[in-house]
């Protein structure tokens, strides 16, 4: 298994923002996405998530083997820590939730309910999610939001640990991650140009 | 011993019945949670106390 | 699936009451009718079976946006495409804990607000069962309209606005079953026109549902 | 409030009783050890006098010529109509109490009461319907006190629902406070809204009128008493007995959130 | 203060019609009715006032969870809390830019909805007047109501719950009103305690949301 | 003016997270506020901002001069960039947006509504918002989250400026600034510790 992206343009909002990209990311390697704010990184992971279809391109990976983590971590205020991470576990069929707890330290807030949670805390509840899915491709957008040194090392410890076992990583990020073994591509290149050609059925893409 | 209702047995009888049950589980229901509430209480103070 | 379904109705009454709420809008519905047209009896019993309809159908209709609005806002909704669950399954997921949570206790509570609204005794019967067979279409009708309004910012009205038009043939029935009922006439046609939307809705509307949900995750 | 204006003069014990003391037992500990000594005692005497009146109003009361044995209803549904109306009275002052002096065990008290209002509000709807179907051939009718009344409940409701919908204990017992000060002004205005919007069915109160040209009669008027006075008893009993459970779950969550801060 | 007004309106405006939905469902409330009580015109006639009086009440109370819960979850409101505005004012814009965007329409639009209803002619004028000077009170009722519910979750339900039967006297002076006006009868006296209502309720009222509000948000 | 904080204590959820906390922040300083997730920066900022009331302690200026700004920057999604901004100039009475606009480089996005912005974006929208507030004391909640390092330097920039004119700021963040001029303070020592007081009422606090 392998994830290979050949020459994907993608849209947000009707507007194409990046296009021509390709890549390839063999297991047991990350690559981490750069760009400045607005170029499209968000709208490129949705994509490659499957979460929206690509404008043209394609991604040749079949969604079923991808866990996206967004902005929003999909966090119930009422149920508590270990609730919200059992019922992924058992929506994604793997039922044990304590290497999650353990990898993010989440054991001593186990039983609070997540709504009473700090920024970070939330985060890190968040990410853990991603253990219980049991899918080889991280798809992850700005996962170190919020987080502080300790939890960002616990951040790149779960990640290199994922790598390790075949996992594969996409990550979007402004910050330094410390994963030095990670490839770094930079997406601004992959601007996309307004189009030239006055066809009408070009220009409502 | 039981007075004669005739046809308004129903209506006695039934407002009777159900004032009672429900004079009774709200007491009843007030003990439970007093008890639970007391006892929780009580391991958690001595958690506490065990703490330091 | 039942992962989902237990953590839907986990959250219904984490969340203060997730059955208490919509029976007691019921109930305030009901309670609000005699205020509005006045307190004889006699013009009560005649509207009755068509208001405790319709307060049960504003009821759900109220409840509808909590189907997919929060697990949309906080990106639930997102992460759950992205899992295996099947989105025709999610869909009907839903449509069943806003059932067990919304129409259910509704059922089991219309009598006693019959009572309220003067409902003639041979009434009863046929109500409850109407209302039993109807409500589910409701709530499954129901999930389709917050579907496809689940992108909008607070799209509570549009919804309504959308869901009630739908919403008119299961009113129809429902409350003719409930009306002859009351009248002591023989139910049976409007009521097997009422289970026929009841089946055919629940059979086919989840796929609407499953891709217009897509589309609006997108 | 200074010392003199708190002190008034009470004829049984000719010496000055000083108001301030009660805010005494507005800590928490204080009221449970106070509340744990005076328990026995409305425990007993509320079994006894709700024993005696019911079944004094039960078996031994002789039937109305009008309202033959139904009569014997009165004796459940006046006291719990009454008490569904004064406790919400209740309710309100603690509530104020909490807003104007932030004492914890007010607010918790209302906290308390208001499940026992919400069942009283049940019990004298019920064996009112019981009552009506006989009385007057409806089990329901829209008349301004049983309308009045049912809007009563819908304040208990949701005045519960509140309580139970917010986490943080304070805000909540602010909010509801408010809540109670509020849905006071609209059950009175309501009352008087109804009574304007139709002229009742349900009697007008009889039982203070004692002396007058129709009283009520001894017979009844006894057991009724006692049962009044049972019903009171009980209230305060489990009052007491609830706001004690409401500040042990209070303490309770305060220590457990603070476990949890390690 | 009036930088807040404009905003809430543009708000209202730019979400797909925040004056049309109020109206839209205030209408299927009236077409649904024909459907759940039958469709006789002497029968409609006489709950018409009402029944009318009970849509726009309820249109109302739909609306209401906008007033601030978009502005909770976004921040907006702790930023507003901080701003120079006082929090009565803020209450009473809020509740202002609800009348305009909900009450308002719904007061122009009746006139129609009584055709729909066979209203006797009558009772045109009282009617309106009744819903003119009474969904004022209507709306600052409300604001109190979603200012307790602000932080709850999708407080939806329980807003209902307990502005609801703070909602009847307005609704039984409002629907009397416009019953004796159909009637043809004199409407003075509640007219004059509606509008008593009304004052009483804006002049009060707003301090109470604003304490409560302030409560919520800390 | 001087925002002076002495002894404070606040809590999060009935529950006291942070206690004994004195400072003093002169015109045109900066104070950096550091600490791990979950310590209690978000609960002081609110108590400092005077959104909710201190358990003991005292704030020693009042909220009339503090300019606030959360994680939530209350963006409406449905007005343009200019739009939001202009209420808030108009809110707190200052008028103009130039300087707001200019200041983080949003002219180009001037007239997008605000729910097409990207993640970055957004946050500019929201620093932007301190500029038209026209008050002294910012006070900062995790700033530069979602920024590219541009945006931080114009952040940092705007920061400085500020500071120039004799404005004050109190900022709590993971993430280096870049503003070497601000002192700063670790809360961590400043965490609550259990009562030992077997008081009842000390305990509903
Ligand atoms: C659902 C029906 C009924 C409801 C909700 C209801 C409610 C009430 C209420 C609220 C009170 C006032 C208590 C107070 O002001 O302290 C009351 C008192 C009373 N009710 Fe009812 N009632 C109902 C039916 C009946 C019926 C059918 C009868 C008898 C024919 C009846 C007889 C009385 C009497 C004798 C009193 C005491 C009046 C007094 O002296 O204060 N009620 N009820
Ligand atoms: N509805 C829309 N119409 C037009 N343009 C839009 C719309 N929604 C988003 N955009 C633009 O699409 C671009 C891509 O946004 P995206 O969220 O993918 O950026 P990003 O790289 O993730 O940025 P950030 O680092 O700030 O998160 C942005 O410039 C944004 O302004
Ligand atoms: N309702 C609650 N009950 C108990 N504890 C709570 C509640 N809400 C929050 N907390 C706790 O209060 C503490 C302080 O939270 P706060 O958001 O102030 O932290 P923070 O320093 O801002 O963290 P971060 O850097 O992650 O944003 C956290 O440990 C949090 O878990
Ligand atoms: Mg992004
Ligand atoms: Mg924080």
């Amino acid at each position: 298994m392998e994830l290979e992206v050949r020459n994907l343009s993608v849209s947000r909002g009707g507007v194409p923002v990046l296009e021509g990209l390709s890549f390839r990311l063999a297991p047991g390697r990350a690559l981490i996405l750069r760009g400045p704010n607005g170029i499209g990184k968000t709208t490129l992971l949705r994509t490659v998530a499957g979460l929206q279809p690509p404008l043209s391109g394609e991604v040749g990976l079949d969604r079923e083997a991808m866990a996206y983590a967004a902005h929003a971590d999909g966090i119930k205020a009422t149920l508590t820590v270990a609730e919200n991470l059992s019922f992924w576990a058992q929506v994604f069929g793997t039922g044990d939730i304590t290497p999650a707890i353990d990898g993010f330290a989440l054991d001593e807030l186990r039983n609070r309910p997540a709504g009473g949670l700090s920024a970070g805390q939330k985060r890190r509840l968040g990410l853990a999610r991603l253990l219980v899915t049991g899918r080889p491709v991280w798809v992850l957008d700005e996962p170190t939001v919020s987080l502080d040194v300790d939890a960002v090392a616990m951040f790149g410890a779960a990640v290199r640990r994922h790598l390790a076992t075949g996992g594969m990583a996409l990550i979007a990020t402004h910050i330094d991650l410390g994963l030095d073994e990670a490839e770094v591509m930079d997406v601004g290149p992959f601007k996309a140009k307004p189009p030239k050609v006055e066809d009408f059925d070009e220009v409502f893409l | 011993m039981m007075p004669e209702l005739g046809k308004y047995a129903f209506a006695v009888l039934s407002s009777y019945g159900v004032a009672i049950t429900l004079i009774t589980v709200l007491v009843l229901g007030t003990l439970w949670r007093s008890r639970r509430v007391k006892a929780a209480l009580d391991e958690v103070e001595a958690r506490r106390k065990a703490d330091g | 699936m039942i992962a989902l379904l237990v953590r839907d109705l986990r959250l219904a009454v984490r969340a203060g009451g997730g059955f208490g709420l919509g029976l007691a809008f019921f109930l305030i519905v009901v309670v609000l009718v005699p205020f509005g047209v006045g307190p004889e009896t006699g013009l009560l019993a005649r509207i009755a079976p068509g208001i405790l309809w319709l307060g049960a159908l504003l009821a759900c209709l109220l409840s509808l946006d909590r189907i997919f609005a929060l697990d949309w806002e906080d990106g639930s909704l997102d992460l759950i495409a992205t899992s295996p669950l099947p989105m025709e399954g999610v869909v009907s997921i839903k449509a069943l804990a806003h059932w067990l949570t919304t129409g259910l206790p509704l059922v089991i509570a219309t009598p006693l607000f019959g009572l309220l609204m003067s409902l003639p005794q041979a009434g009863y019967g046929p109500l409850v069962l109407s209302l039993l067979i109807g409500t589910p279409a409701l709530s499954v009708i129901g999930t389709f309209g917050a579907a496809l309004t689940v992108g909008l910012k607070r799209g509570g009205l549009l919804l309504s606005l959308l869901v009630l038009p739908l919403y008119v043939p299961t009113l129809i029935f429902g409350a003719e079953t409930a009306r002859r009922g009351a009248e002591g006439l023989d139910t049976a046609t409007p009521m097997l026109m009422l289970a026929g939307i009841s089946f055919g809705v629940t059979a086919l509307l989840p796929f609407a549902s499953a891709a217009v949900l897509r589309v609006n995750l997108r | 409030m200074t010392a003199d204006r708190g002190a008034i003069r009470t004829a049984s014990w000719d010496k000055p009783l000083n108001l301030n003391a009660l805010w005494e037992y507005a800590n928490p500990l204080k009221f449970m050890r106070t509340t744990e000594r005076v328990l026995p005692f409305f425990t007993v005497t509320a079994f006894a006098c709700l024993a005696v009146g019911l079944i004094w109003g039960f078996f031994f009361t002789p039937d109305d010529f009008r309202q033959g044995s139904t009569v014997k209803i009165m004796f459940i549904h006046v006291p719990t109509a009454m008490m569904a109306i004064n406790i919400w009275a209740m309710m309100l002052v603690t509530s104020l109490v909490w807003l104007v002096r932030r004492h914890h065990v007010s607010a918790l008290a209302a906290r308390a009461a208001a499940p026992i209002g919400a069942m009283m509000t049940v019990i004298a709807l019920f064996t009112g319907a019981t009552w009506g179907q006989p009385m007057w051939g409806t089990w329901w009718a829209w008349d301004p006190r049983l309308t009045a009344f049912l809007i009563l409940f819908l304040f208990y409701l949701g005045y519960m629902a509140l309580w139970a919908a917010i986490e943080n204990d304070d805000t909540a017992a602010d909010l509801t406070s408010v809540l109670c000060l509020v849905g006071s002004v609209f059950a009175i205005l309501s009352r008087y809204a109804v009574k304007f919007w139709n002229q009742g069915l349900h009697q007008d109160s009889t039982i203070m009128k004692v002396g007058e040209k129709d009283p009520l009669a001894a017979d009844y008027y006894l057991p009724l008493v006692v049962c009044i006075t049972g019903f009171v008893l009980y209230f305060v009993a489990l009052v007491l007995i609830r706001t004690n459970t409401e500040i042990r779950a209070r303490r309770m969550r305060a220590l457990l959130a603070r476990e949890r801060q390690g």
